[in-house]
């Protein structure tokens, strides 16, 4: 069974996938299409209820909040993927300094990590939107960053775990370059823990993008995103409680899916979950069923 | 509106015990009155706990304050003020006339005291018993007007208080505490030497956040709401509890347009951008306000009406820009974060009508104070410029508008320079409709104040409460 | 075990060293500073840089750093530019708003999540378990800001039971008020904050169940679940204590958002608002304090584990 | 006091893992049970004292003197557990909780079913310790885990089952993970201590040189199924399936001989 | 003749410090040992758990730098701290089989690319096919099916597993196979499967071999000269027949009286 299989035979992670390909096609569909220009004011129709032709109704100036909420899964895509990208490169490259490097490296490494996530995200958010602004990028930097020093961690001690596995050792012995054998056996086998960390960072860049929003310091005011018109929105709660439903519930929609997307990625590709690890030591024999799942 | 306080609706008996809860937004950085900036510190401070020898009502009337009357000679130069007997400051020490004559002669020599300018027409500060003269080198019709502000507050000689935290001042309240990022706490001043302030307490509690202040009203926390969100009046109303009430005020929410280069020095581009913005839409968007066309608001003197300008009409403006040969132009707006999203939205969607991509830059007030203010770095600008007859900034070529025309300058000297009421506003209302007729920016609206005041509270005032709240009147029956 | 401490200690330092280093680098990149910002928008430049001068910040930023260094050494956390307090005795002030908000939190995120992961862990496959399973994967997908806000709806408009925002100003003078007003922050944030906890210590219970030890147990006599609580679950409490560590910072994060949502005088807002004013000294001061905290609480996370798991204990 | 397995079906991730199987101890007999791996041995333990994992779960039937034992719910079946039927697992390393001494968790069974003082449990630990040969019991049961070899452990872990003195002791190829020199040791602790008491034995392994050092009869499994059962001697000397002449042959090949070295002939063809 | 040789070769491994103040100390996992191995033999590694077999194995190819000491093979000098390349010689020479058969595989690599990753890696054989076509020929000398290359590991089981590790190992032909308890995690079915394999092997390809086990059985049955260790030292060594019938050393005693064994048929 290919890892997709796997995935889709677990219900979080059918549930995660549904999501995610809910989202993404959206995001895709509101840039060709949307019911409404999402940022066209229409003063005169503002706070219309849910009803034709707006179908999820206005805000405060009378923008469709349909296509609004459309347009913002751009915003929460770029977020989710951006944050992502920047974590696995932080992430990659501290674990594999914490992991591959010299040992006063590595150790180093170590420390600077564990002081690097005494820096709440949110702290880091601050401060790069005191320099450059509210803006997306601040939301995917921070949560990138700061993201990015969670997963070395958790990362570092499976690349060691990986790198002492005797298949890494059975690729010396079988005449392969270090470089060789990190692309051919530690970076797939450390994959998957490192795939089920990201899916998590993308879900705390979809919320982080709504609570810096709520602060100022998220994306401009004016785009169209969940967590602008979420804070946006809120102000006006005891008023017109029904138009802040729609973006917190498309983030809660998304972020459980991203959440449960993880969770399915860890119960499919973690092997202690299908079955007993080997005991490195010792002589305990392993059996296998004939099929496994 | 226009009544200097709202009348109680009310019959029940004002408690002179009261404490009054007042939700403001913009906590000041400090207290220091002699330099910190902003109109958080006026609001509360002037006439409540500093006094100047004047003052001034809500509907810009300049009224005696510390000084029971004043003279000023015909050729406008010298100005005689007599100063109040049996004044003391809140530390118990006695108003002496060296106290007025230190604090006017100190703010206009000191560089790092805020509106040390405004005096620098001043040429001597003298007292002789209670009176003290003030001469100056040319007239100036707007010397009164700037003593009823900063420049004018009088401090005790050489007092030791620390001002960043507390306060020793001869107003009807004194300030009895400061909880930073929550409320500032006045007390009834029983020495004071006028009119006893009516409530034993007010408690000025900064809320930025307007749901909450919402929330705060609604559960009986607060008694008043100032910068109410008009918005949310259904809510408020549907209480019962609280009555809305509008105020005129000042507040011009200026864009701002660099017209030192770029595509907004053409004039016919700025005209684009007015004419494709639809003022009514703001305001009724925003709930409150009414539309403004020039640099005047409708309380200061000089204003008229100018939206015969440039009215509202995107196929103008479009026509405009392709008279200017501006395709695609995409333009950038600085403006500091907390002034919400309405504006900037109204904004992108009327300028994306003309063609005009707009993208909004919000940021820290200290960032744009950098980026725009000093530097000037920017394109269109959004910050609304709260303080009255500050017509002065046009006159600037220094100043962040960019705006640079001799004869608007030369306008507004003559303004100053007029001895007679009359002279000076006509010099302003035409020096003002060459600033419009220029497109020197837009003005895309005067904010009114909205407040919610609890029905069993009297004597909020309501107008221009943006610059100061006199609460001297402001109590609470019981109940 | 002391030789371990010392050594420990001796990483919190270097960690604070670095920590500061890089706060006091870090803020000076920002743009506009505080001089500009009390002059305000009718300022000459002539007065900008008298207040500059007034305040020390025509100083070469090395000087500036060894003043600060110097003080923190003797400390002495700094003093604001604003007000002229000590950083110290603010921190001091809004810590009694942030401190018990932080607790209550803690308190509510644990009582909510480690009973309810523990029962869904051990209920797991029927209904009940996955129900609370499910429960709580929708809560930690709620943004903060929203949960807050339908609390402050139902339990502050609707019912009226508890304040909507803000702090009694006599403080906790009035205990009962001032617990009253931090209900309802310190509820979203543990709901939240616990929804998390939830998920991690379900997934630890679970297993926990499949370990060896636990089964060894249950033959001995105990029932399964008793097995699984008597010697399963100190073992997922050692991992629960190093996720808390990082729950702490979560909670940081949380309370700076629900200040704002609820108007409390507390260090999070407190830092929004500094770093808003460019108060430097004050913003790298609290900064400090604040990663000394979190390290602080890795370093007793990490005695605490050692003190646990005597495999850690072992000094060889 | 005997336990009589019968039609004993055991479905596991779907499949049916353990098919019909059927055997008796009687009282003080020692019972192996054989085959290669996967065949069930396991599982079949696990069910009689109702500790399958998740996802297994057993039918037919299971008596304990008499009484069915299978099904009953599980805080009935933990009066059993370690009281009348002790059991030791395979592997020393994982079996034990790394963060309780071994005397608290020797002296748990004792505990939990005669209800003694902290104080006397203690006691009991150390006799318990010293039973298992242990050396410095004393000491010994101040100790964690990871602070004895493997084959401490799994003596601790021989002294848990045998705490209270069950009247069955089920032990799952208790020295497969050990070192030939202490499965030695082991081996003769286990004989000693099943003679000392006379309880039964239900030894389960994989290896006929062990079995045939323990047992006196035993079942042979494969697939989930019981194909050949009998006195352990006749088994190893006439193997009538053709499973069993298949184990015997293949441990005969590789087998340490003390009398011969020379080549044995070629074992059975790889498939 | 000589086609290993070993002199007193001594491992030691600093024992990681638990805090800063520590002094540094080292466990010695081998320690001063000697080993000839002739070219056409096979050799036995015998010993209990922790006794350095694998420390040794893991120096004779050269995979870990001895502390002290000079191994040669074939005559020439193996430095392991050299780069993969310049080993590339030695590695072409020889295979190794490791213990575990679950972990000495990668889950996410075919059992052809396996195989086949020795090829690569030493380019040994020119172009794909060639090496599709050997990786064939050797599945089938283990004993698997050649479409088998297309499958994982994790559908084989145990048995077939130390077969597709045995089969990288020798897939290009080395003149040494080292096994380090290829067959201790194997039932005694498979582990017979495997023996008889490996006896194959040495007939037909005329394979040096060097065989790590506990399993005393298996060193009897397949090899001409044994090594007794203990404690990161050789206690004994000498030819199969000489060590295991008529031990000298104490300890040799005691470990061949330890092992069960089947009542005479
Ligand atoms: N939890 C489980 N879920 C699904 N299948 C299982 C589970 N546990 C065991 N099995 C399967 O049941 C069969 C019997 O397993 P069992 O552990 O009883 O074998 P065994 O005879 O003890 O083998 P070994 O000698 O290797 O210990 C095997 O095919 C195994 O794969
Ligand atoms: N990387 C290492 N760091 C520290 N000590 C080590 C390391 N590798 C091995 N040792 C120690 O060296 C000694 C010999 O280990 P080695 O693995 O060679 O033993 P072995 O005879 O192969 O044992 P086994 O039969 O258990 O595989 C052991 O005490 C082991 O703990
Ligand atoms: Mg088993
Ligand atoms: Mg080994």
């Amino acid at each position: 069974m290919t890892w997709f299989a796997r995935l889709w035979a677990t219900s979080t992670g059918r549930f995660g996938v549904i999501v995610v390909v809910v989202v993404v096609a959206t995001a895709i569909v509101s840039l060709f299409w949307t019911p409404f220009d999402p940022g066209a004011t229409d003063v005169a129709n503002r706070w219309a209820l849910p009803s034709w032709p707006h179908l999820l109704g206005t805000d405060a100036t009378g923008r469709d909040l349909l296509s609004l909420i459309m347009a913002g899964s751009r915003t929460t895509v770029v977020v989710a993927v951006g944050a992502g990208i920047i974590a696995t490169v932080i992430g990659v490259a501290l674990a594999a300094l914490g992991a591959l490097t010299a040992r006063w490296m590595r150790e180093s490494v170590a420390v600077f990590v564990d002081i690097l996530i005494a820096f709440p995200v949110l702290i880091i958010a601050m401060m790069i939107a005191a320099v450059f602004g509210g803006s997306l990028w601040v939301v995917i930097w921070s949560v990138g960053i700061g993201f990015g020093v969670n997963i070395a961690r958790v990362t570092r001690p499976e690349l060691r775990r990986v790198l002492q596995s005797d298949f890494v050792l059975a690729g010396r012995a079988s005449g392969l370059t270090p470089a060789q054998n990190l692309w051919r056996h530690l970076l797939p086998n450390v994959a998957p823990v490192f795939i089920v960390q990201l899916s998590w960072a993308m879900a705390v860049a979809v919320l982080a993008e709504a609570g810096l929003s709520y602060l100022g310091f998220g994306a401009p005011v004016t785009s169209p995103s969940w967590g602008v018109l979420l804070a946006d929105l809120q102000q006006y709660l005891t008023v017109h409680p029904l138009s802040v439903l729609w973006p917190g519930l498309a983030i809660a929609f998304t972020v459980l899916g991203l959440n449960l997307l993880g969770d399915g990625l860890r119960e499919s590709t973690d092997p202690t979950l299908s079955r007993r690890r080997s005991p490195s030591a010792g002589r305990a024999r392993q059996h296998q069923p004939e099929v496994v799942s | 509106t226009g009544g200097g306080s709202s009348p109680s609706s009310s019959k029940a008996a004002a408690d002179p015990n009261a404490t009054v809860n007042v939700r403001l937004v913009l906590e000041p950085g400090n207290l220091d009155i002699r330099q910190t900036a902003g109109a958080a510190l006026d609001q509360i401070l002037v006439d409540n706990v500093y006094q100047g020898l004047v003052s001034r009502t809500p509907d810009e009337k300049i009224v005696p304050a510390l000084a029971s009357d004043w003279t000023v000679s015909p050729d406008g130069l010298t100005y005689t003020f007599t100063l109040r007997e049996g004044v003391t400051f809140d530390d118990g020490q006695a108003l002496t006339p060296e106290d007025v004559v230190w604090s006017l002669q100190t703010r206009k020599d000191t560089a790092a005291w805020s509106d040390s300018g405004r005096l620098a027409n001043v040429a001597t500060i003298a007292a002789e018993g209670q009176k003290i003269t003030l001469t100056l080198t040319k007239p100036d019709s707007s010397l009164l007007w700037n003593l009823t502000g900063r420049a004018g507050i009088i401090l005790k000689k050489d007092d030791t208080v620390d001002y960043k935290t507390k306060a020793n001042g001869t107003g009807p309240f004194v300030l009895t505490s400061w909880k930073q990022g929550d409320s500032i706490t006045f007390q009834r001043n029983d020495k004071y030497w006028g009119t006893k302030a009516k409530a034993k307490e007010i408690v000025w509690d900064y809320i930025p956040d307007n749901q909450a202040a919402l929330n705060g009203a609604l559960a009986g926390e607060l008694d008043v709401v100032t910068g109410f969100d008009a918005n949310l009046k259904k809510q408020v109303e549907a209480n019962g509890d609280f009555a809305l009430k509008l105020g005129s005020a000042t507040d011009k929410f200026v864009l701002a347009m660099n017209q030192k280069s770029g595509p907004l020095a053409d004039k016919r581009v700025r005209q684009a951008i007015r004419q494709a913005i639809d003022h009514d839409a703001i305001v009724k968007a925003n709930g409150s306000g009414v539309p403004l066309y020039g640099p005047i608001p409708k309380p200061d003197p000089g204003y008229e009406d100018l939206s015969k300008v440039a009215p509202y009409n995107p196929d103008a403006a479009k026509k405009l820009l392709a008279d200017a040969g501006q395709k695609n132009l995409s333009l950038t707006l600085t403006m500091p974060s907390f002034y919400g999203t309405t504006i900037p939205q109204l904004l992108v969607s009327d300028l994306n009508k003309v063609g005009i991509t707009l993208k909004v830059n919000s940021v820290d007030f200290s960032t744009w104070l950098q980026d725009v203010y000093t530097n000037q770095d920017y394109q269109l600008s959004l910050v609304d410029h709260a303080e009255a007859r500050d017509f002065e900034n046009w006159a600037n070529p220094d100043y962040y508008f960019t705006y640079d025309n001799p004869q608007v300058q030369n306008l507004y000297a003559q303004s100053l320079a007029a001895t007679s009421e009359t002279d000076a506003t006509n010099d302003l209302s035409q020096a003002a409709r060459i600033v419009s007729n220029d497109m020197a920016a837009d003005w895309l609206f005067n904010w009114n104040s909205v407040v919610a005041v609890a029905t069993n509270v009297s004597g909020m005032p309501v107008d221009n409460i943006n610059a100061r709240i006199n609460a001297a009147q402001l109590t609470k029956s019981k109940g | 075990m002391i030789r371990y401490t010392l050594t420990r200690l001796v990483l919190l330092l270097v960690g604070l060293v670095v920590a500061s280093v890089l706060i006091f680098l870090a803020l000076r990149v920002l743009p506009g500073d505080i001089a500009t910002l009390i002059a305000g928008t009718s300022s000459t430049p002539a007065q900008i840089a008298a207040i500059r001068q007034q305040l020390g910040l025509d100083q070469p930023l090395f000087t500036q750093f060894a003043d600060w260094i110097g003080g923190v050494v003797r400390g002495d956390l700094g003093t604001s530019l604003r007000t002229g307090s000590t950083v110290a005795s603010e921190l001091a002030e809004k810590a009694q708003v942030t401190v018990p908000l932080g607790i209550m939190a803690l308190t509510i995120a644990l009582v909510f999540s480690i009973p309810l992961g523990v029962l869904s862990a051990m209920r797991r496959g029927r209904p009940e378990g996955t129900g609370l399973s499910v429960g709580a994967q929708a809560l930690a997908a709620v943004p903060v800001v929203w949960a807050g806000m339908m609390l402050v709806v139902v339990f502050a408009v609707w019912l009226g039971w508890l304040p909507a925002q803000g702090f009694p100003r006599a403080g906790w003078a009035d205990p009962w008020a001032a617990f009253r007003a931090l209900i309802l922050p310190a509820v979203t944030i543990g709901i939240v904050e616990g929804a998390m906890l939830f998920r991690f210590v379900r997934s630890a219970t679970l297993q926990a169940v499949g370990e060896d030890y636990v089964r060894t147990a249950a033959a001995k006599g105990l029932t399964r679940d008793q097995a699984l609580v008597r010697h399963g679950l100190p073992n997922v409490g050692l991992s629960i204590i190093s996720v808390l560590g990082l729950q702490i910072a979560g909670i940081i994060v949380g309370a700076v958002i629900i200040e704002q949502l609820f108007s409390l005088p507390g260090i999070g807002r407190m830092l929004v608002a500094d770093v808003a004013a460019r108060d430097l000294p004050k913003v790298q001061g609290e900064l400090l304090a604040l990663t000394a905290f979190v390290l602080v609480i890795g370093f007793f996370v990490d005695l605490a584990h050692r003190i646990i798991d005597p495999r850690q204990r072992e000094a060889s | 006091m005997t336990l009589e397995v019968r039609d004993l079906v055991i479905e596991a991730g779907g499949r049916r893992v353990v098919d019909g199987v059927s055997f008796d101890v009687a009282d003080g007999a020692r019972m192996g049970i054989i085959g290669e791996s996967g065949s069930g041995k396991s599982l079949t333990a696990l069910a009689i004292l109702g500790l399958l994992p998740d996802g297994a779960a057993a039918t037919g039937s299971v008596l304990w003197n008499g009484q069915e034992i299978l099904g009953l719910p599980d805080r009935e079946l933990a009066e059993l557990r370690g009281d009348d039927i002790g059991i030791v697992f395979q592997e020393p390393r994982t079996a034990l909780n790394p963060i309780r001494t071994v005397g608290r968790q020797i002296a748990e069974s004792v505990r939990i079913h005669e209800r003694v003082s902290k104080r006397d449990a203690r006691a009991r630990a150390v006799a318990e310790a010293r039973r298992v040969s242990l050396p410095d019991p004393e000491r010994v049961v101040d100790r964690y885990p990871h602070q004895l070899s493997g084959g401490q452990r799994q003596r601790v872990a021989i002294a848990m089952a045998l705490a209270c003195r069950p009247r069955l002791l089920i032990a799952d190829e208790p020295t497969t993970a050990l070192d030939v020199t202490i499965q030695a040791d082991i081996l003769s602790l286990l004989g000693d201590l099943v003679t000392e008491d006379g309880m039964s034995l239900v030894f389960i392994t994989h290896d006929l040189a062990v079995l045939s050092r323990i047992a006196t009869d035993a079942v042979v499994l494969a697939r989930g199924e019981v194909v050949e059962r009998g006195p352990v001697a006749r088994l190893l000397a006439a193997p009538e399936s053709h499973v069993t002449q298949g184990l015997v042959r293949d441990a005969t090949a590789t087998l340490w001989s003390p009398t011969h070295t020379t080549l044995p002939e070629p074992p059975g063809e790889a498939s | 003749m000589t086609l290993v040789r070993a002199r007193g070769l001594t491992r030691r491994h600093p024992v990681p410090k638990k805090t800063l103040f520590e002094k540094k100390t080292f466990t010695t996992a081998l320690d001063d040992v000697d080993v000839d191995v002739r070219e056409g033999s096979a050799l036995g590694v015998i010993g209990e758990s922790g006794s350095g077999k694998s420390t040794l194995v893991r120096l004779l190819l050269g995979l870990d730098t001895p502390t002290e000491g000079s191994i040669e093979f074939d005559g020439r000098d193996v430095d392991a701290g050299a780069s993969a390349r310049d080993l590339h010689w030695l590695r072409r020479e020889t295979g190794i089989v490791f213990q575990d058969p679950y972990a000495s595989l990668d889950p996410r690599m075919n059992v052809g690319r396996i195989v086949g990753e020795p090829l690569w890696a030493l380019d040994v054989l020119e172009g794909s096919a060639a090496r599709r076509e050997r990786v064939a020929e050797v599945l089938a000398d283990v004993g698997l099916e050649p479409d088998m290359a297309t499958r994982y590991p994790h559908e084989f089981s145990g048995g077939q597993r130390q077969r597709i590790a045995l089969a990288r190992a020798i897939v290009h032909r080395p003149r040494l196979l080292v096994g380090d308890e290829p067959m201790s995690a194997l039932d005694v079915t498979v582990r017979a499967q495997i023996l008889a394999l490996l006896a194959k092997l040495r007939e037909r390809d005329k394979l040096t071999l060097v065989m790590v086990s506990h399993d005393i059985g298996v060193v009897q049955n397949l090899c001409d000269e044994v090594l007794v260790m203990k404690d990161g030292r050789v206690v004994e060594e000498g030819p199969t027949e000489k060590v295991l019938l008529h031990p000298q050393a104490a300890y040799t005693r005691h470990l061949l009286s330890s092992i069960p064994t089947l009542p005479a048929r």
